[in-house]
């Protein structure tokens, strides 16, 4: 057993890997079985990834090669703290959301089980491959698996399900043909698959032409995969029309992936000498970010419907993990790595909370909320409140200290209208959400059967509640832990040059 | 076409040639360490003289050739085998798909146990790549009217 | 200037052929004429990789002479790297193509067309409909 | 809407020459790719699988090695997204069994 543990990097990989195979073969036979089978794997998994942010703590960076061929010739995974953490960080939320998922998809996909957790478990399987991979092409293997099932899950929807899924998947797909192109440059440039081989060949050939171009399409893919602002077309038809549980499992997880990919290749492939003098790439990160994050921001105010406005809060807040990459300063650097954990768990439990609304109140409208909403769901509405809260920044919730470091980034890299868009937007944020809170606790209910404020607690199922407290009550345990996870964790993750 | 295809000298031709295509298949699979070819190329193979006989001779005839709903369970084991492999030399002590291990359960030197160690993994992606194609291809034919 | 021109001709084939592939995702209505251009994408990619792969007097990546890892001359055979990659991405390819057809059949059963416009409107039909 | 994307697909087209440009011949022999160690002094990939393959595997066809063997989890990796496919197909296709 022990030796299973030295093996310990690529077992979630392999985990998730066998156990979609094993639940598609053991759920043919007795469909009821699926979903304990899901849940149990993906409860082993986090264990590990657990086991190996602690092994990495302990140890320092790890570095696995497959097969035993050294880097260059074989594939490596690099298990540091970048990726241990950001690992911890999926499988956790994905266990909390397939946890609640078990009676959404029973409502919305009925007959649909056997294929659904199937396909869960794959796209976390790439998700996870993609996060802890050191090698450029393997990446793009894992790539396509994770996104193959995103499109998956999405097109299993109702009426406009297909739609959505389908646009996404035309662009996911040029997506992942412009990430190949990139790396077929720097391939043809570098003669390396190798991600710190490549790393260390391109300050040879700094200024050339293919590499830079073969940067631009790498950011270009990773943009659309990350639905940076310009690039995010596909993203509120998505999210809004995709099954209650798809986008609460994809939505704090799918956009994060991409956003860590381009952290990933931007400061420990390319390094910083090309990203902040021969190409501005750092800056026109910047500038898209902070568009978006207005961008985001004002569509927000403007939904009707709680989820495509909580769709285009995403798009601003993948922006401030965008502006973090981009100001390339240690404290932006922390900010943005921070911000993709709590910006995990504060949409997962806003779409935990919008799918129990969907599924007792029949609608997700906000323009039909009213204060009975708070009598019949008094605890989804708290776990709202507080993930709200989170979202717009409040001190003891996790979000405030993710917008801190992105504050203190911007100061110390003297970017004051990056400053100007993180405080403005922090109001932009407090508009949309505290529309949805005084219409569910102040606006006066219209119809009589409300009125004497008797009606019944309709509180969702436990199974469907408990997740979503958990989620809110994380939200406030990680906002007081932060300041350890920053110096623990994040202190330790020093891409070169930086 | 209904049914089976009123065109007596096509599924007569489709049900001889078949065989001799799943034959040459194989050996694409098997011959792959000597000669360009491999599991995807003699798995899509695989794949086509079983669609072939499932257009010619209608799905309801075809059947025999291969079930409706094994093409994913094949698929699976298909890459279970190729996951099996790599586990197994896992267990065997060394990393993941390091089949120089397989050695100590197979009486033959380190390079032919990398030998044997693709073989295995080749037949596996074969076995993926058909099942996954016929399973596809029925899939997307569901609701029609039999081809 | 003809050594230049004979040793990039290849590339320029790969960009119209990436061209045209972007145009036909871009430009064309149909769903399915956009699933065309997308595998005209991908193609051209592979192409691209596979004219990396070559080298002047190289034949087939099948080693003829077994002899010790020193006597192989590696100028003799081409690179076979990028052609284990582009195995992967045509399989990718397929893959992707399945799944996309699978989903524009699942349209097509529900809104009884192809094409972006009609679809576009037909949706917002459905918006002021009772929601979904 | 029409401008955005021919302006795209031109800055793509000038994107794609301004590379062609810069890149090596197509089947020089002395190109980064094609030489033993790369400009960083670690070991060049394709030379060494060329050079390496029979004596490792015993395997004439050297792309076969490199597929199953050094770059093995490459092609597991693809084996999955082929079962994604087929398993994403079953689910959105399929008629639901009558419970």
């Amino acid at each position: 057993m022990t030796h299973l543990l030295t093996n310990s990097p690529v077992l979630p990989v392999l985990i998730l890997l066998s156990s979609a195979l094993l639940g598609t073969v053991i759920a043919w036979r007795r469909p009821s079985l699926s979903w304990p089978f899901t849940i149990s794997v993906v409860a082993v998994v986090t264990a590990i990834s657990g086991y190996n942010l602690v092994r990495v703590l302990r140890e320092g960076p790890i570095h696995y090669y497959q097969g035993n061929w050294a880097p260059p010739i074989g594939i490596e995974y690099v298990l540091d703290h970048l990726s241990a953490f950001v690992m911890l960080v999926v499988n956790t939320v994905a266990l909390l959301v397939l946890f609640h998922a078990r009676v959404v998809v029973k409502a919305e996909t009925p007959g649909k089980e056997l294929g659904y957790y199937g396909t869960a478990l794959l796209m976390l399987c790439g998700f996870n491959g993609i996060i802890i991979t050191g090698d450029l092409f393997n990446l793009y293997v894992f790539l396509e698996i994770g996104s193959l099932s995103l499109y998956g899950l999405i097109a299993v929807g109702e009426r406009k399900a297909p739609i959505a899924a389908f646009r996404y998947l035309v662009m996911g797909t040029l997506a992942g043909c412009f990430y190949l192109l990139g790396i077929g440059f720097l391939y043809m440039k570098t003669g390396s698959l190798n991600m710190a081989d490549t790393a260390a060949i391109l300050p040879s050939m700094l200024g050339q032409p293919a590499v830079l171009v073969g940067l631009m399409f790498v950011f270009l893919g990773m943009g659309i995969k990350m639905a940076l602002f310009p690039l995010h077309g596909w993203l509120p038809d998505a999210y809004t029309y995709a099954p209650s549980a798809s986008s609460a499992l994809i939505a704090p997880i799918g956009t994060k992936v991409g956003a860590y990919v381009l952290l990933r290749l931007v400061y420990f492939v390319f390094g910083i000498t090309i990203i902040a003098r021969t190409l501005p790439v750092a800056k026109v990160i910047c500038w898209l970010a902070a568009a978006g994050i207005i961008y985001g921001s004002i569509l927000a105010i403007a939904q009707r419907e709680l989820k495509r406005m909580l769709a285009y809060s995403s798009i601003a807040q993948i922006g401030y993990v965008a502006l973090g990459i981009g100001m390339a300063n240690r404290w932006a650097l922390t900010g943005a790595i921070l911000h993709i954990m709590n910006h995990a768990f504060m949409k997962g439990c806003l779409f935990l909370t919008a799918a129990n609304f969907r599924r007792k109140l029949g609608h997700s409208d906000i323009s039909r909320f009213d204060w009975s909403i708070r009598k019949k769901m008094p605890w989804t509405m708290a776990a709202f409140s507080i993930s709200a809260l989170s979202m717009i920044g409040l001190p003891p919730m996790a979000g405030f200290f993710s917008k801190l470091f992105l504050a203190m980034g911007a100061v110390n890299g003297k970017h004051w209208i990056f400053l100007v868009v993180i405080l403005f937007s922090s109001l932009l944020n407090a508009v949309y959400f505290f529309r949805v809170l005084e219409k569910a606790y102040l606006k006066p209910a219209g119809d009589a059967e409300a009125a004497d404020g008797a009606c019944a607690r309709d509180e969702a199922v436990p199974s469907m509640l408990i997740p979503t407290l958990i989620m809110a009550l994380l939200l406030i345990i990680l906002g007081l832990l932060s300041t350890v996870i920053a110096d623990g964790i994040l202190a330790h993750i020093a891409p070169p040059g930086l | 076409m209904t049914g089976k295809s009123d065109n007596p000298i096509l599924s007569m031709i489709s049900r001889m040639i078949s065989p001799f295509i799943m034959i040459y298949a194989l050996y694409v699979i098997f011959h792959g360490h000597y000669s360009p070819g491999g599991g995807f190329q003699g798995g899509t193979m695989l794949g086509a003289a079983v669609i072939l006989s499932r257009l010619a001779s209608g799905s309801e005839l075809s059947r025999l050739l291969l079930g409706k709903g094994i093409g994913t369970l094949m698929g699976a084991i298909g890459v279970f085998i190729y996951f099996g492999t790599g586990f197994l030399a896992m267990l065997l002590g060394g990393r993941f798909l390091e089949y120089k291990y397989l050695a100590r359960i197979m009486p033959v030197s380190d390079a032919m146990a990398r030998n044997w160690g693709i073989q295995f993994v080749e037949v596996g992606v074969g076995l993926a790549v058909m099942g996954i194609m016929v399973a596809l291809y029925d899939d997307i034919l569901t609701g029609e009217p039999d081809a | 200037m003809l050594r230049f021109l004979t040793g990039h001709y290849g590339y320029w084939f790969t960009l119209i052929l990436l061209t045209i592939g972007l145009y036909g995702m871009i430009f064309k209505r149909n769903l399915v004429k956009k699933l065309i251009g997308m595998t005209i994408f991908q193609v051209s990619i592979i192409m691209f990789y596979l004219t990396c792969a070559a080298k002047f007097g190289g034949t087939v990546p099948v080693l003829i002479d077994d002899s010790g890892p020193a006597a192989v001359n590696p100028a003799a055979y081409i690179n076979a790297l990028p052609h284990t990659l582009m195995l992967t991405a045509i399989v990718v390819g397929v893959a992707t193509t399945g799944v996309a057809f699978a989903i524009v059949i699942t349209i097509y059963k529900r809104y009884k067309t192809l094409d972006e416009d009609v679809l576009l409107e037909r949706m917002k039909k459905d918006h002021d409909a009772p929601a979904d | 809407m029409k401008i955005i994307n021919y302006f795209i697909l031109i800055a793509f087209c000038g994107l794609l020459i301004y590379v062609s440009l810069d890149l090596p011949n197509r089947a020089d022999l002395d190109a980064v790719i094609n030489r033993e160690t790369s400009p960083a002094g670690t070991p060049n990939a394709a030379v060494f699988y060329t050079r390496h393959s029979y004596e490792d595997a015993h395997t004439p066809n050297i792309v076969t090695v490199i597929l199953a063997d050094y770059r093995g989890y490459d092609t597991m990796g693809e084996t999955t997204v082929i079962f994604t496919a087929g398993l994403i197909c079953m689910m959105l296709l399929r008629k639901r069994r009558k419970p």
